[in-house]
């Protein structure tokens, strides 16, 4: 299962997929003004010559036979200190490749509306070698064959991230965003570096192979350490709990950022992390436990977040942080999940770049806009955006055959197959985050699309340029369709059983007993949501004081009732998840810059630039000094 | 009398000196401190140089006393540098370097 | 002297004498170098210390080190020092007034817990012996003959064997040390040298007191340098005695004028202050 | 010959024998002593038009030349030379490899006289600043070509410190690796008064320690009746005298060392004097002082206090963590990047010191990986900050540099390579050395000091990165500085830490065998 076959072929060119991103953003970084005239051509060009050639090794992949399936493509040796030699390689197999081709794919169209998105950026080329680096990067952290290349590509896709956040660092909340997605992120890096640390430690090589050879001699104690140190790495980067807070600041970033790193990859590296660490996990059930806790947790706390947002964007993030659970969730299931969570993961790769594309195109047809209140209506003037965003919208709630309802349905199937109380318990919360997804999604939807336009009256809402429409029309597609090509007679996990290990289970059956009742939660939520979003106008101001906004609407008897019965408490929750991460987590984290940053400030005037005090304190530390070594020394 | 009196003495001295380094203010009086620390361990290494019996310490200490005179040049050569740019000898004076 | 003999712990008495004698002194003097306002009163209690060390040296049987140490520390370094002290103007006094906040209480502190560790530190030594230097300096050979030697013999030997690279690697510091004085105090000339005749110009054109100052005056009872001259007009002249020779006198409670004279004593104490030539 | 030695010695029984040395041992340090005396001969018999050209081309001539020696050496015997005053074995010629490469780069800083019509140094350092003859001699082209035997000497000192294996040595080449620094330190052309404060500072304090040096090693003689670090060694188990007398003489010792090398709390003067010295002469500083003072460090402690490791090894661990934490957290407020990179400095100090508290033979290998790594880059960022130049010169204030990766993308793009270095991440060389201190320090038992080693390198990661981001992503200010060209020196000194960098993060092996073949030291 484990073994490996060296490249020949399309395969020995495997580097090329990202030297082309790499040297591409390289260009476009140091070029200076000179690129601006065609930065961002060149800046589209790399992903989609990446992509053509994943595709072609994708091809080549399948038409192996199963065993084969694994190559690897050594780069060069690598002795790096003394007794290990990390063999800087390449792998491509089923797991990389389905991710080289999401990245350079959804990468390419995202790249492709970005052209538009970003006109009239004067740093659009700047933007773009970013975007490369990004590209570059995250395809690194995937076709790495050992955890080395791994954390290189994960350092790697944070630096990108964190420059795109900050893109438009003229903005203060950008630039804050911007920080705290790097702080809050190198909590959970450390995790990742100490994991690998341990594991080399333990056994000797960083390369999967080795590693993964070597775990079944190993202490269940240490794997299980490596395992809890492995989520608190994918925790930072797939913005779960406890960890999740930087995601909706980072909506800060332009639109396509957005779209490409916090919905399509980068926060996906998390789930890949612990895929590729299936046989460490397989081993470590206390991690793998968490691991499922995690993701149960997460879906929950995301998709009610959701509920609350009011900025498109903000919702969106919310609900990718709650789909990102999914796959959490899926993955920490074991070999049962680990095909359904990459598959849901390709999938939501698809409607969520694509709700995000729409987003960012209803954005650049309203100034702008994010304020969901303020929108309404806007099908009519663009009737594209809403389509493809609609199609988006089908498949994030799971409508049945469009792609998320394989996928999701799968994972909440194969979360109640686990059986027991867990199994029970995890599966019931990931039915109830599809309902409110439902929920929430809907409403998104109804609120921007339909009901009254609620926009200003300088506002004149048009269709997007086809350089941005087109893209969204084939995340549409690939919406409607990847479901089928995932997982139709079980095609996806047998696809990746050689490197996440073969499920016992039958391939999932999409009319069984919980997909019935998902089913159910779904037309709930959407009903819930169109009778307080569309049978009621929505109000152009939040309604803060919702207690007299009652009373004002007494006449609708049953809407209050719904609101008092079903609304208040909800709100609530709400408010109290929300504050919880206003306060509490964001408060850790900026506290902690705030700490580090207040701290130094004070600490520096210990320097007083007198000669005395220098000589004066280190007086003080000879004397402690010496005073210590005497004690030590008894 | 014991030798050892003479390693005090120099304890003290030196210590005097250290002291004097943080309480004074006139950088050449800093530095004569200084050059009293130097003295004090240079009264320890000819003490533990009749104690141990060999000549080592003397050797040591005459190296010092060659050290110490060098730096006595270059170090008021700084300070009158100093000087005479700012036309004032005290340590606390030179305090645009901070935080 | 024999070389077989094993110098117990205890010294001859006259060494503790002497110790006992200056010793304390060395530790006044030492106090004089950290509290004396008056810088060069500090150098010349420094310049104690160091003969003092040097009459220790001699009495630990380091001749040649007494003598360096007279040489180049008393006589070289401390003349530096002095001659620095007199360069950035003697009349330097300290203020007392401590400004750095706590520095003095941390200072004793911090002093006195060093001291405390630098006695525990050498008091725990356990030094019970004390060797002496008579085998060092006059060592036997093989057949128990006392070879040729004395201290500064031995001291060479040592210097030149030994310690040979560390005594040639000084001669680096020591070239170090030239040029940097060197560098800090040369100046090549730049500008043209002025001539007389500019010089002159421009201590006419300012002004200022184109002739010498006059001399102090002497008199019948006074023929000291703080007495000021007499002016045509019968009162006294404000530059004919320096500013510095005005402050001493004043210090010393010695009024700068004859009181029989006292008509000018107002006149010489406003120009106590102006005079800056 | 021999005859001759031995008819003097009979005509003169008292005739002291010469002493052997073993003069291609030590022939790299005679070299660049021999250069630096030389160039004070230059400065006496050649005209001044020709004294910057002459001594450029002597000390880099020098420089190459002793490292030659330091290459032919190589394949020598590891024994102690020169009347067992220096150890001849590996580390000693790595880290005099190490310091005459990095001394090259500083060298051609030095040197360099491209960026514009004023050069970092002053024209005449007994002009008072200000004043009509310090102009005039600026207008006349002068230089203040004494700096170079003046850095020769203090290669020279940099070279012998980590060599010495007695304390005596050891201290005199503290004091000729020093004084010329004091010197050099208060050189700037601009900005006098925070030069010569600077230079101030650093004799005042650096002379303070080595007091405590002194005084240190006078208490270890007292208790080894040696200052040999062989006999000290030795005498650690023999001794009848009370131990009491070698700690405190150990950590008065030690004190000084930490001194030189910025640990905390002994590293009060490195921001004040990295900030006001000449740039070229901080980098000298920065990377040789550190080099020469770890060298030395390792040496005193793993060869003549080994054997009190126990004891000593708690305090290390305290200060290196205070060192990390200090350099760290202070670096985050900093607004002046030579300021910025002093406290970085400090934390990389700490880092190595993780290493050495491991009292490992990994320990000593990675500390000799990290000081090249370190130096390089630290010599390399010094260049760029030396070519941000505005009508005052140096552009030193962090908010001056402000778009400076849209102006000059290169510059600023080289100058980001060496913050990533610092920051320890790939592609560069500063993941391997962290990577191989921290290693080393896991291995010898020192976890706790690896995970603030982690927690502060991420915090130091923060602010070099603040300064990239400042550099990249905003637009630069109109009035903003411009990053001269380099001139062919200062070029060349660039790309040489460039090179290293990048060749030191892609295949660190070699250097890390290197490293490794050379320890462990001579005991």
């Amino acid at each position: 299962m484990l073994t490996t076959h060296a490249a020949s072929g399309v395969f020995s060119v495997t580097w090329l997929i990202i030297a082309i991103p790499l040297a591409s953003a390289a260009v476009l970084i140091l070029g200076g003004r000179r690129t601006d005239r065609w930065g961002h051509l060149l800046g589209v060009a790399a992903p989609l010559a990446s992509f053509v050639l994943g595709l072609v090794e994708f091809a080549t992949l399948v038409g192996k036979p199963e065993v084969e399936r694994s190559i690897d493509n050594h780069v060069f040796g690598w002795t790096i200190v003394e007794g290990f030699h990390a063999d800087i390689g390449l792998q491509v197999d089923a797991l990389s490749i389905s991710f080289v081709l999401l990245i350079t794919g959804v990468g390419s169209l995202i790249h492709i509306y970005s052209i538009g998105y970003m006109a009239h950026d004067p740093k659009r080329r700047l933007f773009f070698g970013y975007f490369n680096l990004f590209v570059a990067a995250m395809l690194l952290l995937v076709l790495g064959d050992n955890y080395l290349a791994l954390y290189i590509g994960w350092e790697g896709v944070g630096l990108a991230s964190y420059l795109l956040i900050g893109f438009w660092s003229y903005k203060p909340s950008a630039a804050t965003a911007a920080k705290k997605a790097f702080v809050v992120n190198r909590v959970g890096d450390f995790g990742l570096s100490v994991a690998i640390m341990v594991m080399f430690a333990t056994f000797g090589t960083f390369s999967f192979t080795g590693v993964f050879s070597a775990v079944h001699g190993a202490d269940p104690a240490t794997l299980n350490a490596i395992g809890l140190l492995l989520l608190l790495g994918a925790c930072g980067k797939s913005a779960q709990v406890p960890l999740q807070s930087w995601l909706l600041d980072a909506m800060e970033g332009p639109t396509p950022v957005s779209a490409l790193i916090h919905a399509a990859t980068m926060v996906t590296a998390g789930v890949y992390l612990v895929a590729r660490s299936a046989p460490i996990f397989d081993l470590a059930p206390t991690a793998q436990l968490a691991v499922t806790v995690v993701g149960a947790v997460t879906l929950l706390f995301g998709a009610i977040i959701g509920c609350a947002k009011d900025d498109i964007k903000k919702a969106l993030a919310a609900s990718t942080m709650s789909q990102i659970g999914y796959m959490i969730l899926a993955v920490g299931l074991g070999p049962a999940g680990y095909a359904f969570g990459i598959a849901h993961l390709l999938t939501h790769g698809f409607f969520k770049a694509g709700l995000f594309l729409g987003a960012g195109s209803v954005m650049h047809a309203t100034k702008d806009e994010v304020d969901m209140r303020r929108f309404g209506g806007l099908a009519k003037p663009m009737p594209l955006t809403f389509a493809t965003f609609g199609l988006a919208y089908l498949a994030i709630i799971g409508f049945p055959g469009l792609s998320g309802w394989f996928t999701k349905d799968a994972i909440i199937d194969a979360a109640y197959h686990k059986g027991g109380t867990s199994g029970f318990v995890l599966g019931s919360a990931a039915l109830i985050g599809a309902g409110i997804t439902a929920f929430y999604m809907s409403r998104v939807v109804f609120m921007t699309f339909l009901g009254r336009p609620r926009w200003e009256a300088d506002v004149h809402p048009h269709e997007s340029p086809k350089v941005m429409t087109w893209p969204m029309i084939l995340l549409a597609v690939g919406s409607i369709g990847a479901g089928y090509v995932l997982m139709l007679g079980g095609r996806f996990a047998n696809f990746l059983a050689p490197v996440v290990g073969h499920s016992e289970e039958p391939s999932v059956q999409p009319a069984s007993t919980a997909g019935l009742v998902t089913l159910a939660a779904m037309v709930v939520g959407v009903g819930i949501a169109a009778l307080m979003y569309l049978r009621r106008p929505v109000p152009a101001v939040a309604p803060a004081g919702s207690f007299a906004t009652v009373a004002a609407r007494r006449d609708l008897y049953g809407d209050a009732f719904n609101e008092s019965v079903f609304m208040r408490p909800g709100q609530y929750l709400t408010r109290l998840l929300v504050f919880f991460d206003n306060r509490v987590v964001d408060g850790a984290v900026n506290g902690i810059a705030a700490f580090f940053g207040g701290f130094s400030g004070r600490l520096r005037y210990v320097q007083t630039g007198f000669v005395r005090s220098y000589a004066l304190s280190m007086l003080g530390g000879v004397a402690i000094l010496v005073a210590a070594l005497l004690m030590v020394r008894g | 009398m014991s030798p050892m009196f003479y390693l005090y003495l120099s304890a003290v001295l030196f210590t005097l000196g250290a002291v004097g380094v943080l309480l004074r203010r006139n950088a050449i009086v800093v530095f004569m401190c200084i050059e009293l620390m130097l003295n004090a361990a240079n009264l320890a290494l000819v003490t533990f140089s009749r104690i141990n019996g060999n000549l080592d310490g003397q050797i040591i200490a005459f190296f010092v006393m060659v050290v110490a005179a060098a730096e006595v040049v270059v170090g008021l050569a700084v300070i009158v540098a100093v000087f005479r740019t700012r036309r004032s000898a005290s340590v606390d004076d030179v305090n645009l370097l901070k935080y | 002297m024999s070389p077989t003999i094993l110098a117990a712990m205890h010294t001859s008495g006259t060494e503790a004498a002497l110790f006992w004698i200056f010793g304390p002194i060395a530790v006044l003097a030492a106090l004089g170098v950290v509290f004396a306002r008056n810088t060069v009163h500090a150098a010349l209690m420094l310049g104690g210390v160091m003969l003092i060390l040097a009459l220790f040296y001699a009495a630990q049987d380091a001749p040649f080190l007494a003598f360096v140490q007279v040489i180049v520390y008393t006589g070289a370094v401390m003349m530096l020092f002095l001659f620095v002290l007199m360069l950035v103007g003697v009349d330097t006094k300290e203020r007392l007034v401590e400004t750095l906040r706590g520095q003095r209480l941390a200072t004793v502190v911090a002093g006195l817990g060093f001291l405390l560790l630098l006695i525990a530190g050498i008091g725990n030594a356990a030094i019970r012996t004390s060797e002496g230097l008579a085998n060092a300096n006059y060592p036997t050979n093989a057949a128990g003959q006392i070879q040729s030697g004395g201290n500064i013999y031995q001291v060479a030997k040592l210097i030149f064997t030994r310690y040979v690279f560390a005594f040639e690697v000084t001669s680096a510091l020591l070239i170090t040390a030239a040029l940097g004085a060197m560098v800090l105090a040369h100046r090549q000339r730049v500008m043209p040298r002025r001539t007389q005749y500019e010089l002159m110009r421009e201590r006419f054109v300012r002004g200022a007191h184109p002739t010498p100052l006059p001399g102090p005056g002497v008199y019948a009872r006074h023929n000291a340098v703080d007495t000021p001259a007499l002016l045509p007009d019968g009162s006294f002249s404000e530059l004919s005695v320096p500013t510095r020779i005005r402050e001493l006198s004043a210090e010393q409670g010695r009024r700068p004028v004859p009181s029989s004279l006292g008509s000018a004593a107002g006149s010489d104490r406003s120009s106590a202050e102006g005079d800056e030539r | 010959m021999r005859l001759l030695a031995a008819f003097h010695a009979a005509a003169n029984p008292n005739a002291i024998p010469a002493p052997h040395i073993e003069y291609r041992a030590i022939l790299p340090m005679l070299i660049v002593f021999g250069v630096a005396c030389v160039g004070v001969l230059v400065e006496a018999f050649v005209p001044r038009v020709h004294r910057a050209v002459t001594q450029t081309v002597l000390a880099l001539a020098g420089l190459v030349a002793a490292l030659v020696a330091v290459v032919a050496n190589t394949g020598l015997p590891r024994r102690l030379v020169v009347q067992s005053a220096v150890a001849a074995d590996g580390p000693t010629l790595f880290i005099q490899g190490t310091i005459l490469a990095l001394s090259i780069g500083a060298l051609l800083l030095i040197a360099d006289r491209s960026i514009g019509a004023d050069s970092d140094f002053v024209a005449q350092a007994a002009d008072l600043p200000g004043t009509e003859q310090e102009r005039a001699s600026v207008r006349a082209g002068l230089r203040q070509t004494e700096v170079f035997p003046l850095a020769m000497f203090a290669v020279a000192g940099m070279m012998l410190f980590p060599a010495a294996n007695d304390l005596v040595l050891a201290f005199v080449a503290l004091e000729v690796l020093s004084l010329p620094l004091y010197l050099l330190a208060g050189m700037a052309r601009r900005r006098r008064l925070l030069s010569q404060e600077a230079a101030v500072k650093y004799f005042l304090l650096g002379a303070f320690s080595s007091a405590f040096f002194v005084y240190g090693l006078a208490l270890v003689y007292g208790y080894a009746k040696s200052v040999e670090y062989g006999d000290i060694a030795t005498s650690l188990t023999s001794s009848d005298r009370g131990d009491s007398l070698v700690i405190v003489g150990l950590a008065l010792i030690g004190i000084s060392l930490l001194f030189k090398l910025s640990g905390v709390p002994f590293h009060w003067w490195t921001p004040d004097v990295y900030q006001g010295a000449p740039t070229p002469i901080t980098a000298f500083m920065a990377a040789g002082t550190k080099v020469a003072a770890f060298g030395a460090l390792l040496r005193v402690f793993f060869v003549a206090f080994g054997g009190l490791a126990w004891d000593w090894r708690p305090v290390v661990w305290g200060v290196a963590i205070a060192t990390m934490v200090v350099g760290a957290i202070l670096g985050v407020t900093q607004t002046d990047v030579k300021r910025l990179l002093a406290y970085s400095s400090i934390a990389h100090a700490g880092f190595i010191l993780t290493a050495f508290a491991a009292t490992t033979r990994a320990s000593e290998s990675s500390v000799l990986f990290y000081l090249v790594a370190y130096g390089f880059m630290n010599i390399g960022a010094f260049a760029i900050v030396m070519l941000v130049r505005d009508a005052d010169g140096e552009a030193n204030h962090l908010s001056r540099w402000v778009g400076l990766g849209r102006r000059s993308p290169l510059m600023a793009g080289i100058f980001a390579l060496f913050l990533l270095a610092m920051a320890g991440l790939p592609p560069t060389s500063g993941l391997w050395a962290k990577v191989a201190v921290f290693q080393a320090a896991y291995q010898g038992g020192a976890g706790p000091l690896v995970i603030v080693g982690v927690l502060a390198s991420a915090v130091t990661a923060y602010y070099y990165l603040r300064i990239i981001v400042l550099m990249f992503s905003q637009e630069p200010a109109v009035e903003g500085p411009t990053v001269v060209m380099p001139g062919a020196l200062s070029a060349a000194a660039i790309a040489l830490g460039v090179a290293v960098t990048i060749v030191l993060g892609v295949v660190p092996q070699t250097v890390l065998d290197l490293a490794d073949k050379a320890v462990p030291f001579l005991r």
